[in-house]
């Protein structure tokens, strides 16, 4: 018994101990997707590693209690909300490998997976690199299609008239819509920025306010790509 | 008077089963908790060195008075031992229930966005939208 | 249950028919109310261990938050409860000498005593609730402990209204959002007042420090299930005293009043840790 | 041989609905316990069947992923709550618990229907949102924040388990009292039977830690209504620390689960190998030390969930200290099977059937304490494994090695032998094959709580599905033959197994109060004067001293008489 608790307690200070130079990549959890952000500053939904090189994630989560999973490199670490967790790994085989979430955290707790790449010798980089690059590039109608996607906003927001968790964005620049408390409200840039950056501020009638808050994960790049995206929806 | 162990504490006619308190250690008892109450009010007025130190005395004069409640009020004195087992096993387990949570939270409290956490808060600022 | 009298041993008719005699039944009923006096205490303990952890990490503002406590009011409720505690301690001598005028005495007073008690609690209560200084999300005080007026959400709302403006609800809605943040300790509180409103310092600026609301959660948590625990003795009291005034009791049979006094005294026993925690210190 | 009380047997001696409602009769309301208890086992069993249906295949097979999480909360808060808790100490241990010390009652007769009483409300709230439609989908660990955010009702369910909470306080108190006051005079503490050191332990923690359940819950409904923040991370509160306080009970919990099991396997195991328990004093210590140990490794539930370094140290050595009394236990077992005279009856093979598993679930619950592999582990199918093999594979069929070996006792009635041997031959088959697929699951990273799955799991998720439908059906068949032997069972002797601890000196069914004085004190686990009678069906004392009083009316030596028992 003692030697096992001794062996699983070395195997553990090994992952309690980050080495020195890792690379750093900050990972945000929300019901229920992963989001992850590299020194450079790009940011996607799957995570990308170099092969062979130590890379410590610091997490956050902004809602519920999730937890980083990756069975393949035999970590797992809760990400809580309010507060950071790290752990760290160093992948030795290219490849891709699952993600999952581990910690229940509500209805699609089961479908908040996605995928570790680790890249070759050098490939990591230069995919970031060019991944920043493009999406600096973009235009701001395929900036804001790029969002709706990778942001999660698709989870509740439909393009095609259909009703979701959220009401859909297809047409709503220009309308007219009844607020809870009874207002109503024109639907122009100012109110969907305001929408983004603090969607509880005004909750449209029939909807619950359960859209999180993006105010400093989006910025007025971002926004204004977002607009255009959504007038765009006709 | 019976010559129950627990009753040859010997004020009173003791009859029946259980100690018989002595109207003397009552009011004692009694006097002693009020005027540790007026203590304890005017040493919070005094600052003893450090707010740890005021801290350190409030609850060395609560433990005075809780003991003098349970050993006198609650006759602790002539209780069977297994019933003092109890509680003192009771206070154990929420001591070591307090201890256990200190040293742990304690340890990560460092990293701890402590208070109504903002969600927006982030360690960088994004730069990428 | 059974009430027909055991006439041959000459016992209380209160002893139940599985027990030997009067002493087994109350040696049990005994070791009964203590253990659960243990489940009390660690009960209790959940609510001091949060209070522990919490004041440890962020000692500074528990000292400033008590000062919005009475001591008064707190000195007062001690004293109130101890009076109580050497009458429920009084009674059970009474009962076990059949003095049965002081045991009622001693139950009546105790049982003012416990009203007395909440009376003042509910005091301090309603104080708080009509400064603003709730629990949680809700915690807006209007004042400073040092009773400086500060901006607070009811000042918006008691000031709109009589403006007669017409979504007072919903500006009260927005106002209080501000408040949230300054909770937040990102500093740009209530910086958004209405124009024309006479501009009181925000709580950062009055000194308040972040997370007050913690003190007041546990202020409330506390004293509440402390009080809840006060109103359940009372009752018991209560009964107590009806069945003393039947003659019930005997020295053959006074557990419940034994049993009621060791609960009582518990109860007064975590006042005396809870008074100086948070009013004093 | 010895006194009962005179009278007819409990089911009769008074009618009447009224007469079971506001009954102070330990039998009765262990009877109604155990009704309830078994209807929430189906429920929960009906729960589990759903969960395994919809893992036939990847994504949706009958529901959606909402009413899987339901299905889920639901089927463990039941399973922990209302059946394993409750199971072995309020429903068995009420009926067995004062026969076995020669006692009448219980200390606290009318706390003890208080009990009953607070575990049907209990029970009722913590079903009521199945009809609301809006069921509790938080797992029954309430984990905040997410029990905080969730729009189903997840305040009745947490008010329920609070007053389930207070059910299992009572009966603890209820428990102790009665081991200390209530003894056979001449019983002394090594002269109880195992099963009551296993309660009594039992007990122990049920006062020492469910007062904690009860504040933590108190606290996240404090938290839901009012929003006090004290586990609230947007309010600053800590949601690590609603974990703590939730293990703080939770673990001990899992011994109110596994102890009285122990109890239960400890006395078959001796009668079925009709020889002396083994290290009698062993077993009883260890029951006491696994009680007090259990609070000492709550962290082992949190070793990812951001405790610091320090504290899962220490909770993972002392996770190992716990293995020291279950071993214990388990080789004593193993050396009173040894060369015993054993007979296979169905008690005997759910016995063996729980050593076995209980062996299987606990070594995995060491390698779980190992820091490094619960990493990978923990909230993996490993960990689901490893609790069904102690809470299903070893605390329920302790329940039912337990139901059928007093079933006779309770109900006066034997039940059909082959069918129960069968049934517990296909449950022990079934079980391993819903379960073992799932150590191998949780190895290769299939995480719990999922309603969807990679479809590289299927196979064993398909072998997992088919174990249970075998399972559910042996356990149906199962108690449908106990509910049948009630009508057309054999009537049953007193003592059917050649036991020797005292309530099976009383007739089948017992009495009202079992017995009017004290009745004999039979040397416990002493086989050599019990003899089978075929004219009786079962077992009787052989009067081969010359101390041994014969039979009725022999005045229990030491106390006072009782006042007059039956009179109600
Ligand atoms: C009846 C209930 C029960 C019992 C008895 C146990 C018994 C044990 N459990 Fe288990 N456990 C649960 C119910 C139970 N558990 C539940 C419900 C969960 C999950 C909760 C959730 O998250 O939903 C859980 C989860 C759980 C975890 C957390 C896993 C995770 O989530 O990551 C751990 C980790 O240490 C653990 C360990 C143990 C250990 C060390 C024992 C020990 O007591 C076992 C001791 C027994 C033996 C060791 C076997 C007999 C001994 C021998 C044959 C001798 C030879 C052996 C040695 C010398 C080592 N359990
Ligand atoms: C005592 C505790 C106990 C018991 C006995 C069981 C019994 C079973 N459990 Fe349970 N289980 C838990 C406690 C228990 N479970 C807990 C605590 C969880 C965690 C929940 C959470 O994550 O929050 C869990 C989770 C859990 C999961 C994981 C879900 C997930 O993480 O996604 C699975 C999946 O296979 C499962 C399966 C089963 C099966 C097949 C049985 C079988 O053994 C059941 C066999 C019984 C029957 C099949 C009933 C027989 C009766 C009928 C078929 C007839 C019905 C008729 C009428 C009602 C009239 N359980
Ligand atoms: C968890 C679900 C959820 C996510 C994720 C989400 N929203 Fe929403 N959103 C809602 C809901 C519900 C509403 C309606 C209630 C309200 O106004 O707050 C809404 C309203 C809106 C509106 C106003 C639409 C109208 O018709 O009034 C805009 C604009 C919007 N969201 C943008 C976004 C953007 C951009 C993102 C992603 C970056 C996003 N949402 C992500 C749930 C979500
Ligand atoms: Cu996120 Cu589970
Ligand atoms: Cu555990």
């Amino acid at each position: 018994v003692v030697f096992i608790f001794v062996f699983g307690w070395q195997g553990y200070m090994h992952l309690k101990a980050t080495p020195a130079h890792a690379h750093e990549i900050y990972v945000e959890a929300h019901q229920w997707k992963w989001g992850f952000r590299y020194e450079n500053g790009y940011e996607d939904d799957v995570l990308h590693v170099p092969v062979n090189e130590p890379v410590r994630l610091v997490m956050k989560s902004s809602d519920v209690l999730h937890s980083f999973f990756v069975p393949a490199f035999r970590v797992k670490q809760d990400v809580i909300p309010g507060r950071y967790t790290d752990i760290w790994f160093e992948a030795t085989e290219a490849g891709t490998y699952r993600l999952y979430c581990a910690e229940y955290c509500g209805t699609d707790h089961s479908q908040m997976k996605t995928f570790v790449k680790v890249h070759e010798a050098g490939g990591f980089e230069k995919y970031l690199d060019e991944g920043l690059a493009k999406m600096m590039n973009l235009p701001p109608v395929e900036l804001g299609k790029l969002l709706y996607e990778k942001k999660g906003c698709k989870q509740c927001h439909s393009i095609d008239g259909s009703s979701g968790k959220g009401p859909t964005w297809k047409g709503i620049f220009g309308q007219t819509h009844t607020m809870t408390d009874g207002s109503q409200v024109l639907v122009d840039e100012n109110y969907i920025r305001e929408s983004i950056l603090n969607s509880t501020a005004k909750v449209r009638s029939g909807f619950n306010p359960i859209m999180p808050v993006f105010q400093g994960k989006i910025n007025d790049r971002g926004v204004q790509g977002l607009i255009a995206y959504i007038k765009s929806l006709k | 008077m019976e010559a129950h162990p627990e009753t040859n504490h010997g004020d009173d006619h003791g009859h029946g089963f259980a100690h018989v308190a002595s109207v003397k250690s009552l009011i004692l008892t009694w006097g002693t908790l009020m005027c540790l109450t007026g203590l304890t009010v005017y040493a919070s007025t005094i600052h003893f060195g450090s707010n740890s130190m005021n801290l350190l005395v409030a609850m060395a004069i609560a433990i005075v008075k809780g003991t003098l409640v349970i050993v006198f009020f609650m006759h602790m004195r002539h209780e069977k031992p297994f019933h003092v087992i109890i509680i003192a096993a009771g206070i154990l387990f929420a001591v070591l229930f307090v201890s256990i949570g200190l040293i742990d939270t304690g340890q990560y409290q460092d990293d701890v966005v402590w208070g109504s956490y903002d969600p927006g808060a982030q360690p960088t600022t994004s730069t990428t939208p | 249950m059974s009430h027909s009298a055991h006439e041959d041993s000459g016992q209380s008719p209160f002893i139940a028919h599985h027990y030997d005699n009067a002493r087994h039944q109350f040696e049990a009923g005994k070791l009964g109310i203590w253990l659960f006096l243990v489940t009390e205490i660690l009960f209790f303990s959940g609510l001091f261990v949060a209070y522990i952890i919490y004041r440890y990490h962020h000692p500074e503002m528990f000292e400033y938050a008590n000062r919005y406590l009475s001591v008064k009011a707190g000195a007062i409720n001690t004293c109130v409860l101890i009076i109580s505690s050497l009458t429920a301690a009084w009674a059970v001598r009474a009962a076990q000498l059949r003095q049965r005028k002081t045991l009622i005495t001693c139950l009546a007073i105790t049982v003012v005593c416990a009203f007395a008690f909440l009376g003042i609690k509910a005091k301090e209560y309603a104080h708080k609730f009509h400064m603003g200084t709730y629990w949680g999300e809700d915690f807006d005080p209007c004042e400073t402990p040092d009773l400086t007026p500060i901006d607070c959400a009811e000042r918006h709302e008691g000031h709109e209204a009589a403006a007669g403006k017409a979504e007072a609800t919903a500006a009260a809605d927005t106002t209080a959002k501000p408040g949230a943040e300054a909770a937040a300790g990102t500093g740009e509180a209530a910086a958004t007042a209405k124009p024309g409103e006479v501009k009181l310092p925000d709580r950062v600026a009055a000194g308040v420090p972040p997370h007050t609301s913690y003190f007041f959660s546990l202020y409330f948590g506390m004293t509440g299930l402390h009080g809840i625990h006060v109103l359940i003795g009372a009752g018991v009291f209560i009964w107590l005293l009806i069945r003393a005034i039947k003659g019930h009791f005997s020295p053959d049979y006074f557990g419940p009043v034994e049993y009621a006094a060791l609960y009582w005294h518990l109860v007064d026993i975590i006042w005396i840790f809870l008074f100086p925690l948070l009013y004093l210190i | 041989m010895s006194t009962f009380a005179p009278g007819p047997s409990f089911f009769r001696a008074s009618h009447g609905l009224r007469s079971w409602l506001f009954t102070l009769d330990h039998k009765r309301i262990g009877l109604m316990y155990l009704c309830g208890i078994i209807i929430a086992f189906l429920l929960g069993g009906l729960f589990a069947l759903g969960i395994r249906v919809e893992l036939f295949f990847p994504g949706e097979t009958i529901v959606g992923p909402d009413t899987y999480n339901r299905m889920f909360t639901l089927h463990g808060a039941i399973m922990v709550f209302l059946v394993i808790i409750p199971g072995l100490p309020a429903a068995l241990g009420n009926f067995i618990l004062p026969m076995q010390l020669g006692a009448p009652d219980v200390a606290f007769p009318r706390i003890n229907l208080t009990s009953l009483y607070l575990w049907y409300i209990g029970a009722a709230l913590l079903l009521v949102s199945l009809f609301s439609g809006n069921a509790v989908d938080t797992g029954w660990t309430f984990y905040t924040p997410y029990s905080l955010n969730s729009p189903a009702s997840v305040i009745p369910v947490v008010a329920g388990v609070f007053i389930l909470g207070f059910s299992s306080i009572f009966t603890g108190l209820n428990f102790i009292t009665t081991v200390h006051k209530f003894r056979h005079p001449k019983m002394t503490w090594f002269k109880m039977p195992l099963n009551v050191w296993a309660l009594y332990a039992t007990a122990v923690i049920q006062v020492l830690a469910t007062p904690v359940l009860g504040i933590t819950l108190l606290l996240l409904l404090a938290e839901r209504i009012m929003g006090i923040g004290i586990f609230d991370p947007t309010l600053g509160g800590d949601p690590v620390l609603f974990q703590h306080f939730f293990w703080f009970y939770s673990h001990p919990a899992v011994y109110i689960m596994i102890l009285p099991a122990m109890g239960v396997i400890s006395e078959l195991v001796t009668t079925f190998s009709h020889k002396p328990i083994f290290g009698y004093r062993f077993i009883a210590y260890s029951s006491i030390g696994l009680a007090l140990l259990s609070f000492l490794v709550w962290g082992h539930h949190m070793f990812v969930s951001g405790q610091s370094p320090l504290a899962t140290m220490i909770f993972s050595a002392l996770t190992f200290t716990v293995a020291i009394p279950s071993a214990i236990k388990v080789f004593n077992w193993v050396a009173t099977l040894y060369k015993g005279a054993i007979t296979f009856q169905t008690p005997m093979l759910y016995t063996l059937a729980f050593i076995l598993l209980f062996t299987i679930g606990g070594l995995t619950g060491i390698t779980l304490g190992a820091l490094s592999v619960d990493v990978h582990l923990h909230d993996t199918y490993y960990v689901v494994a490893h609790f069904h093999y102690v809470m299903m594979g070893s605390g329920l069929i302790a329940f039912l090695a337990g139901l059928h070996y007093w079933w006779p006792k309770i109900t006066g009635r034997m039940y059909h032998e082959k069918t129960g041997q069968i049934c517990a031959i296909l449950v022990f088959i079934g079980f391993n094959l819903t379960f073992l697929p799932q150590f191998v699951l949780g190895a290769r990273g299939m995480a719990r709580r999922y309603w969807d799955y990679d479809p590289r799991f299927e196979t064993l998720h398909q072998l997992s599905t088919t174990g249970a439908v075998i399972l559910g059906f042996s356990l149906l068949v199962g108690f449908i033959n106990l509910v049948v032997s009630l009508k057309r069972g054999r009537k049953a002797p007193a003592n059917p197994w050649g036991a020797t601890t005292l309530e099976w000196e009383a007739p089948s069914p017992p009495p009202l109060y079992n017995f009017t004085a004290p009745p004999e004190l039979p040397p416990i686990y002493d086989y050599t004067n019990l003899v089978y009678d075929p004219d009786e069906g079962g077992y009787i004392r052989r009067p081969a001293q010359a101390t041994d009083t014969s039979a009725a009316g022999g005045e229990g030596p030491g106390s006072s008489p009782a006042g007059e028992p039956s009179r109600s």
